[in-house]
């Protein structure tokens, strides 16, 4: 146990706010499932009594008669914001002082870094770059990212749920989201930063990044284990995995949208092209769960081998 | 201005005598001294005026338009009327004010926003963004320039902090579903900030022309290299005659190697064109969030049953 | 409502928060500000600091002064330069006095008063003029001529102060007037300097007496200080060089370092911080406003938040400061031509190191082992030369061609000639320039050595059971010994010794008789062998640490081969041609029907007539020792042996098979870099190049396994990995598991930590410099010779025995024979101002052949009654001119030395002199030799027969007049002359034939002595002997 | 209207293609290191600074590697006491030739083109690589890949 190891990985300036990090977005998520699970509740003894569905004001917030519906943004919003903006800026300025933006050497293009990080809000794409070749992990992983972020309101069908935490009643758009956010997203950003020693060689927590420590991998080619050789079988076989793949992603993905009653009801109301494209991104999304494992587990560094690319 | 009311309303006899040619006897100049006096005891009577109640006069009405009583209406227009505040409603639902359900990450981002612009525009006068001279800014900044570490640092850390925040914000706008209609297109330009808040953060990061920097971007743009079609390393890029010369790498580098002109056109895209592009979508931004309604919630609940059936194309 | 109807939204506050809040946010930017003025500003507190100490320190150092000053103004003779001093002010007073009064109370006023009304008309005319010359129209140009001279003609009324009415003046007179003053008032203050002028300069010998009796600071220097300490304000204080984009700080917290006074860490409460710099010299040569403090520092001078940071200690900080015992690395940088720098004995001691002891025969290091690579560059220079040439004259043929062809013009076909006989004549000064290149080969086969012994020889030279002994750990067989102890296990031992002695060539040497052991240690002792060589061990050990301790040489060497090497070391058995990369047998002569004759006349190879290695490649001299001194020496040597050592028989020596395997092994430890080894002649370094190895990033230096204890105990730096690196060559092998080959294979050197620090410093200073070329020492006059030279001295030792510059000692200072009264006077002499004593002529020959005689060459042509013996270098003409550059330029000569001309003797004079010589009062013949061998017997001062070649006449007035202050404690005696009006006479009687002689009589002997012919030798014999 | 867009497209054309200069200051590629006898056997890491090289010498002769990992183009650092070279971003590692034998990396670093000048020194010029891609021939046997000395 390398405890001044692990000390200089979490003192390093540029480190603290991953160290928030892992602090914040586990608090925020309590914090909103909190709400959410207590307007479920809410939702539950609506939909159990129309009646009092029918007079209740359907908040968990409380309101009594005579309170005002609607309140002045002066002062009763503003003065919030400005505490906002006071205590951001005590944050910030407390922060400045004790710790110091880093400066390393004059930048010298013969000598990299070991390890050489790039900054940690894209340590998941350079995390990435282990399981895929750098145009997947670089290029095409990123821009399906945003692409999918921005299909989001397309393609969700759920009319529910719309200005409100609730679990229940998106369960699975939620789930997904935490899925691709906290586990792919912060996570790997977290491996990134405080995992990946020299060599970007994995170190677990509290052990000494050695620049000499060396580790026995050889990764092969799905086509090499199955002994497949020769240029055009590599790139058929390949193909065929992938078309598995995509097939069963695809049926497992259906399943969990076709799972309860409610969920069946919102696929109903999808339209093809609805459907269509957020399969593919789900399809996608797992592919990178899968090819981790692959690598991690049987030690598979390309499924599909073509002279052109590698997947 | 009262002031200059009161002066060009002087008695005739000191016009006179301003106008006068001069072949002066005692008779006028008694008129003159008492002209004088009558100025100065007016002069002087407005000015108790002015500092009695200064909201009277009409700099101040010009300045801000409305009285600021505690009445309901001039709240309302000392919101309307302020060109900062009124990307706010006059009134908004009594439970939008509760902390628990926005987080109040995207007021905070932007003011950490505005922040950045203003330490980013003051470190600017000390920045040369050129391979000779810019490592030895930072130094001058951190050891000379009197409050130009702090600056350094609020810059830095805001940045990051403003990154933390975006993605908060995101998190909680899919948790409440505020993404649906009819903010849909919101989202869009909420994801879009988000990539251009990376962008600028990245940008800033090659500044200090330091190895932190340097590489972080070396290993940044390399994945460019790797562009399909359009990469020199990617799939199908040599096919399509792609070099180290004239792939979107190089467009973004202005050369084969991390350089000067990369140094340069990071500043640029760093201190120009990133924000001005941010800013218009931070305006669209805010603006279709008073468009669509404010903000989404809290929301009364919906009930399933109450669920409508979509229109049939 | 009550309570709990309120609505929270409305009615409940935020004042709390809120006010909580706004209280940290003014703390937090009352910390923000703290921070900004101290927090990270330490210096200002130094500087307070500094102004208290030393404000304190100028008050008690004040008195001490002042006392001292307040003696010497007590003195008599400062009393009296006072006296007279004032004397003359009181006498020049009066007239002074009248002068200052007439100049102060009524010139000045009245020029001042009559200035302005004069100045203003003065200006409205020149304004009128130029509206004159601009305006276009004849009567404009008129009109205003008529006002000027209207002006003019007008009067003022002016009042000059001590006239009691106003005159009416005319701008002419005014004017007039003005001029008159002004003149009036220059002659008086020209005449009241006049009459002050005595007083003045007596005051100024007053004064000059002061500071003259003052050492250090005077108390008026200390009030000054005092003064600018008043004035003293808190600011970052730097050096700023623009060209360089040079800033540095470092004296915003290192105040004292520039003081004129000489702060010392006591002085100032034991700050070391405020101390001043330790060498104000080297501060004159290198003016921190030029070099700044960083460029030979290190560290990093714009940091003023941190020491840490100042010092460049800090992590990602490129250039640390240089620690204490390293601080000379900062001279190598821009020194890095020399091999001896001037005030930088831990460098100088480290790069000698690097030389001596082997480092460059391994590691490539620019500028070191330079012969070597000198002979590669010139074998590339005449390959490029011969293509050329064959280009040239190919064009050549070509043009003549198109010139023959008949369709051509003639005026084409003649320009064609024309360029192709141009070409020709060009290739005549290639020629020149190849023949240039083959001499400066031919001389570097000769400079060129190599650090260890030949082991082509061993078979004759060795006690062949002696050799695995040796290789196992030389420095327990020999403490101290250049060759270092290399990491090898048996196996490696027995193949490279059978290698070595297999590889070694058999040669015929003649059996030699046994000499007498007791001449032997006489002459080694005397002879000047000790100069490189040390003998005895451990507290007994004596000598020079140049070349090996001689011990226990005894048990080691073959004695016939000892005699030879004593007689002649650079004697080789069989020559070696570079070319075919193989020595030369007797057969390849007899082939070509020669005799088997090689040596520095006959360096031609037999077989393709390229330069041939005829010498060994030692530094090592001959001292045209006799053949008996040489048996006596070894026979001296043979007897130098511990009792009853034993050596195992190495049979397994002779054994074949070990041949190759041994070959392998001595190619992987690179034992060719030192020393000669049959078929390895031409083999590669196989150290990494240090050239530049100070600006080595640290992460490319392989630290391997110990990288984090470096880290954790503060040497993971360039000076902790050389350090570790020379104290324990394989420390970075620690915990690897490796095969044997990919060890580590630096060998140990035992180096001392002194000896640690010193190549430390040098491989620190080792970087790429980033300051501009004219920052580097790159002289282009003489102090260029100096550079080249010194890499000579220190190559072949000049400094064991002579004193070459200020300062130094020889090892025959601390011999203890050479304490003795009677032999401080056998001690090689001082070669300080050599070059300004001898003439380079001479000296060019005297290097070349000490003996001065090609045939009676067992002696000293200069000094015959020293024991101690200039040897033979066989340097080469090269070598030559660059040690008399050296010694010219040391003395800061003119190059070439041109005699000055001495106005020729008169017989008269002649005589004089001669009588003066041989005259009893005049001691010369006592001592100076003659070429008499009788009366040189009992000589002890150089033949002065031969000074007029030898000597420059200008330098011998200069000895002859004063020796003991050139050469503190010669036998010449001083005060052989005294002054007499404007000429030097003889202090001791003289020859009558003097009388009425008003000549300068030290000129006298000097041009006797510059115009001194044979016969004239004889006569001054024979008058000697009468004189007797 | 067409013409309008047309215009815009130009434009944006234009636009982009602002951002690729004909003309670099950069390192300029041809240069030399000096003279075969310079360099013992081994890997010379001397110019690594200056032009981001390493040259080896081997039994077959002199060659020149680039100092890019074929990875991502970071710098691998050379490790005498392992023999090897090793990428410090992704742990790639290539042997003294620089073969790739661990790590992501995809091929082994290129080789400069080398060749004799007339004075006998060795130029060096680093825009014409030889490389030895997965699966494919190596070029490193190539004339002007290695210099047979």
């Amino acid at each position: 146990m390398d405890l001044h190891q692990l000390w200089t990985i979490l003192s390093t300036p540029d480190n603290v706010p991953i160290v928030l990090l892992l602090f914040v977005v586990p608090f925020y998520t309590w914090y909103g499932l909190r709400q959410a699970f207590a307007n479920d509740r809410l939702i539950a003894e609506l939909e159990a009594n129309p009646e009092m569905a029918k007079t209740h004001h359907r908040k968990v917030q409380p309101y009594k008669q005579g309170w005002a519906k609607e309140v002045h943004v002066w002062p009763y919003l503003l003065r919030i914001e400005f505490l906002a903006a006071i205590i951001v800026t005590v944050i910030l300025i407390v922060w400045s002082i004790t710790l110091n933006a880093p400066l390393e050497e004059p930048s010298n293009p013969t000598l990299t870094m070991n390890p050489s990080k790039a900054p940690w809000y894209f340590l998941g794409l350079q995390e990435m770059l282990v399981y895929f070749d750098p145009w997947m992990a670089g290029v095409v992983m990123p821009s399906l990212i945003i692409i999918g972020l921005m299909a989001i309101p397309y393609i969700d069908a759920n009319p529910l749920g719309n200005g409100y935490y609730t679990f229940k009643q998106r369960k699975f758009s939620i789930l997904t989201f935490i899925f691709g956010f906290i586990v792919l997203w912060v996570s790997m950003i977290v491996i990134g930063t405080l995992i990946r020693g020299p060599g970007w060689m994995w170190f677990w927590p509290g052990t000494t990044w050695d620049h000499n420590r060396l580790i026995f991998e050889v990764n092969r080619d799905l086509p090499d284990i199955f002994g497949i050789t020769g240029r055009i079988g590599k790139i058929v076989f390949g193909a065929i995995v992938i078309a598995l793949y995509v097939a069963a992603a695809a049926l497992l993905i259906h399943k969990l949208i076709t799972r309860t009653e409610f969920n069946r009801k919102i696929y109903k109301r999808m339209s093809v092209l609805q459907y269509v494209v957020m399969q593919t991104f789900l399809v996608i999304m797992l592919s990178l769960p899968v090819k981790i494992l692959a690598r991690q587990l049987f030690r598979i560094k390309y499924v599909w081998v073509t002279p052109w690319f590698n997947i | 201005m009262p002031e200059t009311n009161g002066h060009n309303g002087q008695p005739p006899a000191g016009g006179a005598n301003s106008g006068g040619d001069g072949n002066g006897g005692g008779g006028k100049l008694a008129n003159v001294i008492a002209g004088a006096k009558a100025v100065h005891a007016k002069a002087h009577e407005e000015l108790k005026e002015t500092l009695k109640a200064p909201e009277k006069t009409d700099v101040w009405k010009s300045v801000l338009r409305v009285k600021h009583d505690e009445t309901p209406r001039s709240r309302a227009l000392g919101v309307l009327s302020n060109v900062f505040l009124h990307l706010h409603p006059a009134k908004i639902n009594r439970d939008a004010v509760a902390y628990k359900y926005t987080w109040g990450m995207g007021g905070m981002t932007f003011y950490v926003y505005i922040t950045l612009v203003f330490t980013g525009t003051l470190l600017m006068f000390y920045y040369h963004p050129s391979k000779v001279v810019a490592f030895r800014d930072i130094l001058y900044l951190e050891n000379d320039v009197p409050f130009g570490k702090l600056l350094r640092n609020m810059h830095r850390w805001g940045a990051h902090l403003m990154v933390i925040m975006v993605e908060l914000h995101m998190f909680r706008v899919f948790l409440t579903g505020s993404y649906k209609k009819p903010r849909e297109f919101n989202w869009v330009v909420g994801v879009l900030l988000l990539v251009l808040t990376l962008l600028l953060s990245f940008t800033g990061y090659l500044l200090p022309d330091d190895q932190l920097g340097f590489w972080a971007v070396t290993v940044g743009t390399n994945m460019a290299r790797a562009t399909p079609l359009l990469g020199h390393a990617g799939p199908f890029g040599p096919q399509l005659g792609m070099t180290p010369f004239n792939d979107v790498r190089f467009g973004l580098l202005g050369g084969s190697i991390v350089d000067s002109n990369a140094l340069l056109r990071a500043y640029i895209w760093h201190c120009v064109a990133i924000p001005i592009i941010a800013s218009l979508f931070m305006i669209v931004h805010f603006w279709r969030v008073r468009k669509d309604g404010g903000i989404s919630g809290p929301a009364p609940v919906q009930l399933e049953r109450e669920m409508k059936e979509p229109r049939k194309l | 409502m009550s309570d709990q109807d309120k609505d929270p939204v409305v009615h409940s506050s935020l004042s709390r928060p809120l006010f909580i809040w706004s209280a940290l946010l003014v703390l937090s930017l009352a910390w923000g500000l703290y921070d900004e003025m101290y927090g990270i500003r330490p210096w200002k507190s130094y500087q307070a600091k500094f102004e208290k100490l030393y404000g304190r320190y100028l008050k008690q150092a004040m008195t001490p002064e002042a006392q001292a000053e307040r003696q010497i103004k007590s003195s008599p003779d400062y009393r009296k330069l006072d006296r007279q001093m004032q004397a003359a002010e009181r006498q020049a007073m009066p007239r002074a006095g009248e002068i200052d009064k007439e100049v102060n109370q009524t010139l000045v006023p009245k020029i001042l008063a009559l200035n302005d009304p004069f100045q203003e008309v003065r200006s409205h005319i020149g304004s009128l003029t130029y509206e004159i010359e601009v305006s276009k129209s004849q009567g404009r140009k008129d009109s205003l001529r008529k006002q000027i001279d209207e002006l003019k003609a007008g009067t003022r009324k002016v009042k000059l102060p001590g006239e009691d009415n106003a005159r009416e003046m005319k701008f002419a007179e005014m004017d007039a007037l003005l001029q008159a003053m002004k003149a009036r008032k220059a002659a008086l203050l020209q005449e009241r300097v006049e009459v002050m002028k005595a007083a003045t300069e007596l005051r100024a010998a007053r004064d000059q007496y002061l500071s003259d009796r003052i050492s250090g600071a005077s108390s008026a220097t200390l009030a000054n200080v005092q003064n600018s300490l008043d004035k003293f304000d808190i600011r970052i204080r730097q050096i700023h060089i623009k060209d360089v984009d040079l800033v540095d700080r470092c004296e915003s917290c290192h105040l004292g370092t520039r003081e004129p006074v000489q702060l010392t860490a006591a002085a100032m409460g034991g700050n070391e911080v405020f101390t001043s710099h330790p060498d104000k010299e080297l501060l004159k040569i290198h003016d921190p406003e030029q070099f700044g403090c960083t460029p030979c520092h290190g560290g990093n001078g714009v940091a003023v938040s941190s020491v840490v940071k100042a010092h460049g200690y800090n992590e990602h900080w490129l250039w640390p400061l240089h620690h204490k015992e390293n601080i000379e690395a900062g001279c190598q940088q821009c020194h890095a031509r020399e091999i001896v720098t001037e005030m930088a004995d831990t460098l100088n001691a480290g790069r000698e190191i690097f030389r001596l002891r082997g480092c460059m025969a391994c590691h490539r290091y620019d500028g070191f082992d330079r012969e070597a690579d000198e002979i590669s560059g010139v074998n590339q220079d005449l390959r490029q030369l011969a293509q050329q040439k064959a280009e040239m004259l190919r064009q050549a043929g070509f043009d003549d061609q198109k010139a023959n062809n008949p369709r051509i013009s003639d005026a084409e076909a003649k320009k064609l000639f024309q360029d192709a006989s141009n070409l020709r004549v060009r290739t005549t000064t290639i020629d020149a320039k190849v023949e240039q290149l083959d001499m400066r080969e031919g001389e570097l086969v000769k400079e060129v050595k190599k650090v260890g012994p030949s082991l082509k020889e061993v078979r004759m030279k060795l006690n062949k059971a002696w050799i695995p002994v040796w290789l196992k750990d030389p420095h327990t067989w020999r403490e101290g010994t250049k060759m270092p102890t290399f990491r090898l296990d048996d196996d490696e031992i027995r193949a490279i010794s059978a290698f070595i002695w297999q590889s070694g060539v058999e040669g015929d040497l003649p059996h030699q008789a046994p000499g007498d052991p007791e001449k032997g240690k006489e002459d080694f002792e005397t002879r000047g062998c000790m100069a490189c060589h040390s003998m005895g061990e451990g507290s007994q050990k004596q000598g020079g640490t140049f070349a090996a301790n001689l011990s226990r040489e005894g048990e080691k060497a073959n004695y016939d081969y000892l005699v030879r090497w004593v007689h002649n070391p650079r004697q080789r058995t069989e020559p070696y041609c570079p070319y075919e990369k193989k020595d030369l047998t007797a057969a390849d002569y007899a082939r070509h029907g020669l005799p088997f004759v090689f040596d520095l006349q006959h360096t031609k190879c037999p077989n393709d007539g390229h330069e041939l290695q005829v010498q060994q490649m030692t530094p090592m001299p001959s001292l045209r020792l006799t053949e008996d001194e040489a048996r006596d020496i070894a026979s001296y040597l043979m007897t130098r042996k511990r009792a009853g050592a034993t050596y195992a028989d190495a049979g397994f020596m002779d054994d074949p098979s070990l041949k190759n395997k041994g070959l392998e092994k001595v190619r992987f430890y690179g034992c060719a870099g030192c020393h000669e080894i049959a078929g390895l002649e031409e083999e590669q370094r196989i150290g990494t190049e240090l050239t530049k190895e100070g600006s080595k990033p640290i992460e490319r230096l392989d630290f391997a396994l110990l990288g984090h204890q470096a880290e954790d105990q503060g040497w993971y730096t360039h000076k902790g990995f050389f350090e570790h690196k020379l104290a324990d060559p394989a420390v970075y092998d620690k915990g690897k598991e490796k095969a044997k080959q990919d060890r580590l294979k630096m060998p140990n050197f035992n180096l001392s930590k002194p000896e640690i620090d010193a190549v430390t410093t040098f491989l620190e200073g080792s970087v790429d410099s980033t300051m501009p070329a004219r920052y580097f020492y790159a002289p282009a006059d003489q102090r260029q010779d100096i550079i080249e030279g010194w890499w000579v001295v220190r190559k072949y030792n000049c400094m064991g025995c002579h004193k070459v510059h200020v300062g130094q000692t020889t090892i025959f200072d601390s011999m203890t024979r050479y304490q003795d009264p009677d032999w401080v006077e056998q001690k090689p002499p001082t070669l300080i101002g050599e070059g300004a004593r001898v003439n380079p002529g001479w000296l060019m020959r005297f290097l070349n052949n000490p003996a001065l005689s090609e045939t009676d060459t067992n002696r000293d042509g200069v000094r015959r009654y020293l024991h101690a013996r200039m040897p033979t270098f066989s340097f080469s003409d090269g070598e030559i001119r660059t040690l008399v550059r050296f010694f010219e330029a040391m003395s800061s000569q003119a190059e070439p030395y041109i005699a000055q001309p001495l106005d020729p003797l008169t017989d008269q004079e002649r005589v004089m002199a001669r009588q003066l010589f041989s005259s009893e009062g005049a001691p010369c013949l006592k001592c100076h030799m003659t070429g008499d061998p009788k009366h040189d017997a009992k000589a002890t001062a150089p033949d002065f027969t031969v000074a007029k070649d030898r000597l420059k006449p200008g330098w011998t007035r200069r000895w002859i007049l004063d020796p003991a202050m050139m050469a503190p404690g010669t036998a010449m005696p001083s005060g052989l002359f005294r002054a007499q009006g404007d000429h030097m006479v003889f202090a001791g009687p003289l020859p009558a034939s003097f009388n009425g002689y008003t000549k300068d009589q030290a000129d006298l002997l000097v041009r006797y002595m510059f115009q001194f012919t044979p016969d004239e030798l004889s006569r001054m014999r024979a008058s000697a002997g009468g004189a007797k | 209207m067409a013409a309008v867009l047309g215009t815009l497209g130009v434009n944006f054309l234009m636009f982009l293609r602002f951002f690729f200069p004909r003309a670099l200051y950069e390192p300029k590629t041809q240069f030399k290191i000096g003279y075969p006898s310079d360099f013992g056997f081994g890997v010379d890491t001397k110019f690594q600074n200056a032009h981001r090289i390493w040259v080896v010498r081997n039994t077959e002769g002199i060659f020149v590697i680039i100092a890019i990992c074929t990875h991502l183009g970071c710098t691998p650092d050379w490790k005498p006491s392992e023999n090897r070279f090793k990428c410090p971003c992704h742990g790639s590692g290539y042997d003294p030739e620089g073969i790739n034998f661990e790590g992501p990396a995809p091929r082994p670093m290129d080789r400069a083109h080398v060749e004799l000048d007339p004075d006998g020194q060795i130029a060096v010029d680093m825009s014409h690589a030889y490389s030895w891609p997965k699966g494919e021939r190596s070029q490193f046997g190539d004339p002007g890949a290695i210099l047979r000395v």
